[in-house]
C-alpha cells in the first residue's frame, strides 16, 4: 500500500482552498499547507495571534521578536497585512469569517466531533490554546492526519475516547489513506490512496464507509466561499 | 487575484434583494453611505430592514430611502430630530415599524453578531420600558438584561480609503459603526473616497481588516464639509 | 428668591469635576458645562460617537462633517485625541470608565432613578440614543436640571411618573435651587440657592430633604477618580 | 495637569498588594512586559492571580515570577510549553492552582469586564471538558457556552508608545492582549520603548484611548530581535 507522503496530504489540502480564501493553518502538519498553496490562487492566512496577511518565514538574521505566528515561529507580512487584538482576531472565529482552517487531530468521530488538544492522561498538563476556537469557529474546518495511529488504529471512529474539542465541527478529513466528508449520511470516501481499495480503507477505517470515490473529477472539490464581486 | 473593487455603486447593491436586512453606517450623516443608498433606492428593493442610530435626516441619504416606501422596519436609537420628518409622518401614519434600542446595546448587539457571542447580559436599560419583557439576570450585585445579536444580510458602510483586500481606514468621528457593522453583515459593501494600492495601508493602522468587508466603490468626495446640526444623538 | 442662573451651575457642576477627569456632557444644558471647567484643571471630554479629547466649536468655516459631537454639531479634537468604533466608545461608559457624566433630566427619584428620555405622551415618538448607557455607564452620574417644572412641580420626586432611563443611578443634582446628594439615608442638600432657606427648599421639593449644607466648606466636594500617579 | 508618566517600573509597581489579581500582556514574550514584572519580582507581592495567555517560557519574565512564588493561581489558555519548566514543576507539585480557559474565550471574558458585559454566551468549548458545569443554552440553532468577565486589580502590558494622557501604540503581533487588558482592570501600567509628547500620535491611529490607561513608563528597547520558537498556541 502507498501512503500519501505529507508533502502530497498537504498538497491535496491546498487544492481545496479557493482563490480568496481566509485560512487559518493549525500547528505541526497543516503548518505545511502554506508551503502547497496553489500558485495561481492569492489566499490569505490568518494567525490567531493578531495578524491577518501572514507571509513566509522570515530569512535567516531578518526575524523579529514581535512577529510571530501561533506557533511562536518567526513570519513576515504580505503587502495588505492588518494586525489587531486578541478580542478582534478571536472575533473573526467565532464570528465565522474565517473560510477554513485546517487542524490536526488525535481523533475525529464519524459525526465530525474532534480531539486534538488532550490525550487525557491523568498527568498530562492540560494546554488548549486557540484549538477550540479554531474547530468552531471556521466555516469549514478541515483536518489533516495520518490515518492510523503508531498501533494501527484507526483515528477514525464511532465515538472519540480522548476529551472533545468541539462537537460535530470537523467538515473534511485528510489522511495518508484517504480523503474523507462528514455528511448527515455518513462518511463519505472522496479519494483513496494508489492501490488502496474500498474494502481495504473500510477494513482499516473500521467504521462504515460510503464509497463516493466514483464522483470525483479531476477537479478539486472546492467550497464556494462568501461572494465579492 | 483578489479583488473586491467594483466598478459602481449601482453594481455593488445589484443583488440586494427584497426583504432583506441591511446595516447603514453613519452617525447623522458622518459616516452615512450616500451613494449607496442612492443606488438602493434606484434598484428599488423593497419591504427592508435597516439597521441605523437614526432615522434619517431631511430628505436625502436614509431619509429618502424610507420616502421611497422601501423600508418595512428600522432598527435604531434616537429616530426623532429636527429634521427627521420623513420618518415622522411614515411612523405616525403607522406604515414603519420601530425598535428602538438603547445606543449602546445597538452597538453592542452589532458587535456580537460580528464577534459570534449568541446573546450577552448589559446593564443597560435594566428598569425601563425598553427591557419590558426581557430576560434579566442579577450578577455579581448588578442587574442585566439578556439582549441578542443583530445580524443583517448586507452593510453599507463609508470609509476613507479602501484597497482591493476590502482593508480600510476610516476619517474622525465618520469611524462610528463602520467597523462593527462590517462584522456582522454576510456581505459588507463600503464606499471610500479613495482606492489605494494593496500595501499602502500601513498594517498597523487598518481600521476594518478586509476578512469582513466584501465590495469596495470609489466615491470620490464631494465639497461637503459643513455638518448640519440636528436633534441629539 | 435669587435662583442659580445657568452659568452659575454650569460654573458649579464645573467645580465638582477634578484635573484629570473623564467626562462626558449630555445633551442641551449639560453641553454648558464645557465653558465652565476650572482653566488649571486638564479635564478629557468624551463623545459617544467616537471621540476622546473633544476640543472646543470651531471657528465659523472651519467646520468638518466627520468631526462631530454627539449633539451632531462640529467639534475639534485636542492633542491626545483619539477616535474609535461605536462598541469602544460605548464599552468605555458600559465598562465604567468615565468617571463623571453630566445628564439632563425631568425627573430625578429620591433613589436616584432618572428619567430623562421620554415623556411618555402616547403621541410621541420615542428616541433614546445614548441616554440610557450614560446613565448607568459613569462612576458619577450628576443631573443638571431646573428644580421646578414651568408649572412649579418639584422634578425631584419621591418616584418618577415618566418611563426611566436608569435605576438608582444618579448621584448628585444640581438645581437652580440647590445641589444634592443622592445617599442611602435619603437627599442631602449641599447648597441652597442664596437667601433660599432650607425649610422653603423642603417645601417646594415635596419629599424629604437632609440638611447637610452646615457640612459645606470652601472647597468644592470632589469625588476621587482612580488613582493615576 | 494630567502626566501618567512615572520614573521607573518600580515606582509603578509599588502599590501591587499580595493577593491581587494581575493581568500580563503578551503571546509568549512578544509583548511581554519584561521590566514590568521584575519591577513586581522586586517588589516580591504574594499569592497573586496571574492572567496571561501561557505560563512562562524559560526562567525569565512571568516564569521568574513563578519562580519566586510569588503566583497562587494562573488563568491562561496555554501552560504546556517546550520551555515552561517552572510552571511545569510548581504544578505537579500541586503548588500552583490553573485556570484552563480556550484563548478566544479567555479573550472575549477580559474584553468583557472592561466592556461592562455581565456574562455572555459563547459556542467555544460547549461539549468539551473545559465547558463540564457550565450552564448552556440553546440559542437560534446553536449550542452556547455562558462565561463571565475576567476582571484585574492591574494589568501590566506593553506598547512601542505612549503620551502622557496614556494613548498607547503597539508593535506588529505584540499588540496581542494589550488593549483588552487595559480596559479590564482598575489599573493599568504600560511599559513603552518611547514617550512622545501629547499629540504625537495620531487620532486615528491610537490603538489604546488613555481612558483605559493609570500609568506609563518608558523602557527604552532591548537589542533583542530574536524570537524564541516554543510549543503551541
Amino acid at each position: 500500500m502507498k501512503r500519501f507522503t505529507r508533502d502530497q496530504m498537504a498538497a491535496r489540502v491546498g487544492r481545496d482552498i479557493p482563490n480568496g480564501a481566509y485560512v487559518n493553518l493549525g500547528i505541526g502538519l497543516p503548518t505545511m499547507v502554506a508551503n502547497h498553496l496553489p500558485k495561481d490562487r492569492e489566499i490569505i492566512l490568518h494567525t490567531e495571534n493578531g495578524l491577518l496577511g501572514m507571509g513566509p518565514a522570515p530569512e535567516a538574521g531578518a526575524e523579529d521578536a514581535d512577529l510571530i505566528n501561533a506557533g511562536k515561529q518567526p513570519v513576515t507580512t504580505l503587502p495588505g497585512a492588518s494586525f489587531f487584538h486578541h478580542a478582534d482576531s478571536f472575533a473573526m472565529m467565532r464570528g465565522g469569517h474565517l473560510d477554513f482552517c485546517v487542524l490536526g487531530a488525535f481523533q475525529v468521530s464519524v459525526t465530525g466531533d474532534l480531539a486534538n488538544w488532550h490525550t487525557g492522561a491523568p498527568d498530562a498538563i492540560p494546554a488548549v490554546g486557540g484549538a477550540m476556537d479554531l474547530a468552531i469557529g471556521a466555516k469549514r474546518v478541515y483536518v489533516m492526519m495520518e490515518h492510523l495511529t503508531k498501533k494501527g488504529e484507526s483515528k477514525i471512529v464511532a465515538r472519540c475516547s480522548y476529551p472533545l474539542t468541539g462537537v460535530g465541527c470537523v467538515n473534511r478529513i485528510f489522511t495518508d489513506l484517504a480523503v474523507l466528508d462528514v455528511t448527515s449520511e455518513g462518511l463519505k470516501v472522496l479519494e483513496r490512496a494508489p492501490e488502496l481499495s474500498f474494502e481495504e480503507l473500510q477494513r482499516l477505517t473500521g467504521v462504515p464507509l460510503i464509497d463516493a470515490s466514483a464522483a470525483l473529477t479531476a477537479e478539486p472539490v472546492v467550497t464556494q466561499r462568501r461572494e465579492h464581486a | 487575484m483578489i479583488n473586491k473593487v467594483v466598478a459602481t455603486a449601482a453594481v455593488a447593491v445589484a443583488d440586494i434583494p427584497n426583504g432583506a436586512t441591511v446595516m447603514i453606517g453613519g452617525f447623522g450623516t458622518a459616516g452615512m453611505p450616500s451613494e449607496l443608498i442612492d443606488a438602493l433606492i434606484a434598484k428599488g428593493s423593497k419591504d427592508l430592514t435597516i439597521v441605523n442610530n437614526n432615522a434619517g435626516n431631511a430628505d436625502t441619504g436614509l431619509a429618502a430611502l424610507l420616502k421611497a416606501r422601501q423600508v418595512k422596519k428600522i432598527i435604531c436609537s434616537f429616530p426623532r430630530q429636527t429634521d427627521s420628518w420623513v420618518f415622522d409622518g411614515l411612523y405616525k401614519k403607522g406604515d414603519i415599524e420601530l425598535e428602538l434600542v438603547p445606543q449602546g446595546n445597538l452597538a453592542e448587539r452589532i458587535r456580537a453578531a460580528g464577534a459570534g457571542i449568541g446573546a450577552f447580559y448589559t446593564p443597560t436599560g435594566y428598569g425601563t420600558p425598553l427591557a419590558e419583557g426581557k430576560e434579566t439576570r442579577h450578577i455579581d450585585g448588578r442587574d442585566y438584561v439578556l439582549e441578542y445579536p443583530i445580524h443583517a444580510d448586507f452593510a453599507l458602510i463609508k470609509a476613507l480609503r479602501g484597497d482591493r483586500w476590502g482593508n480600510l481606514v476610516y476619517r474622525k468621528t465618520a469611524r462610528n459603526f463602520g467597523p462593527i457593522m462590517a462584522a456582522a453583515a454576510k456581505c459588507t459593501i463600503a464606499q471610500v473616497r479613495e482606492i489605494v494600492n494593496l500595501g499602502d495601508l500601513d498594517p498597523e493602522n487598518v481600521v476594518t481588516p478586509g476578512i469582513f468587508v466584501q465590495r469596495v466603490v470609489e466615491v470620490p468626495a464631494e465639497a461637503k464639509l459643513i455638518a448640519s446640526p440636528g436633534a441629539a444623538a
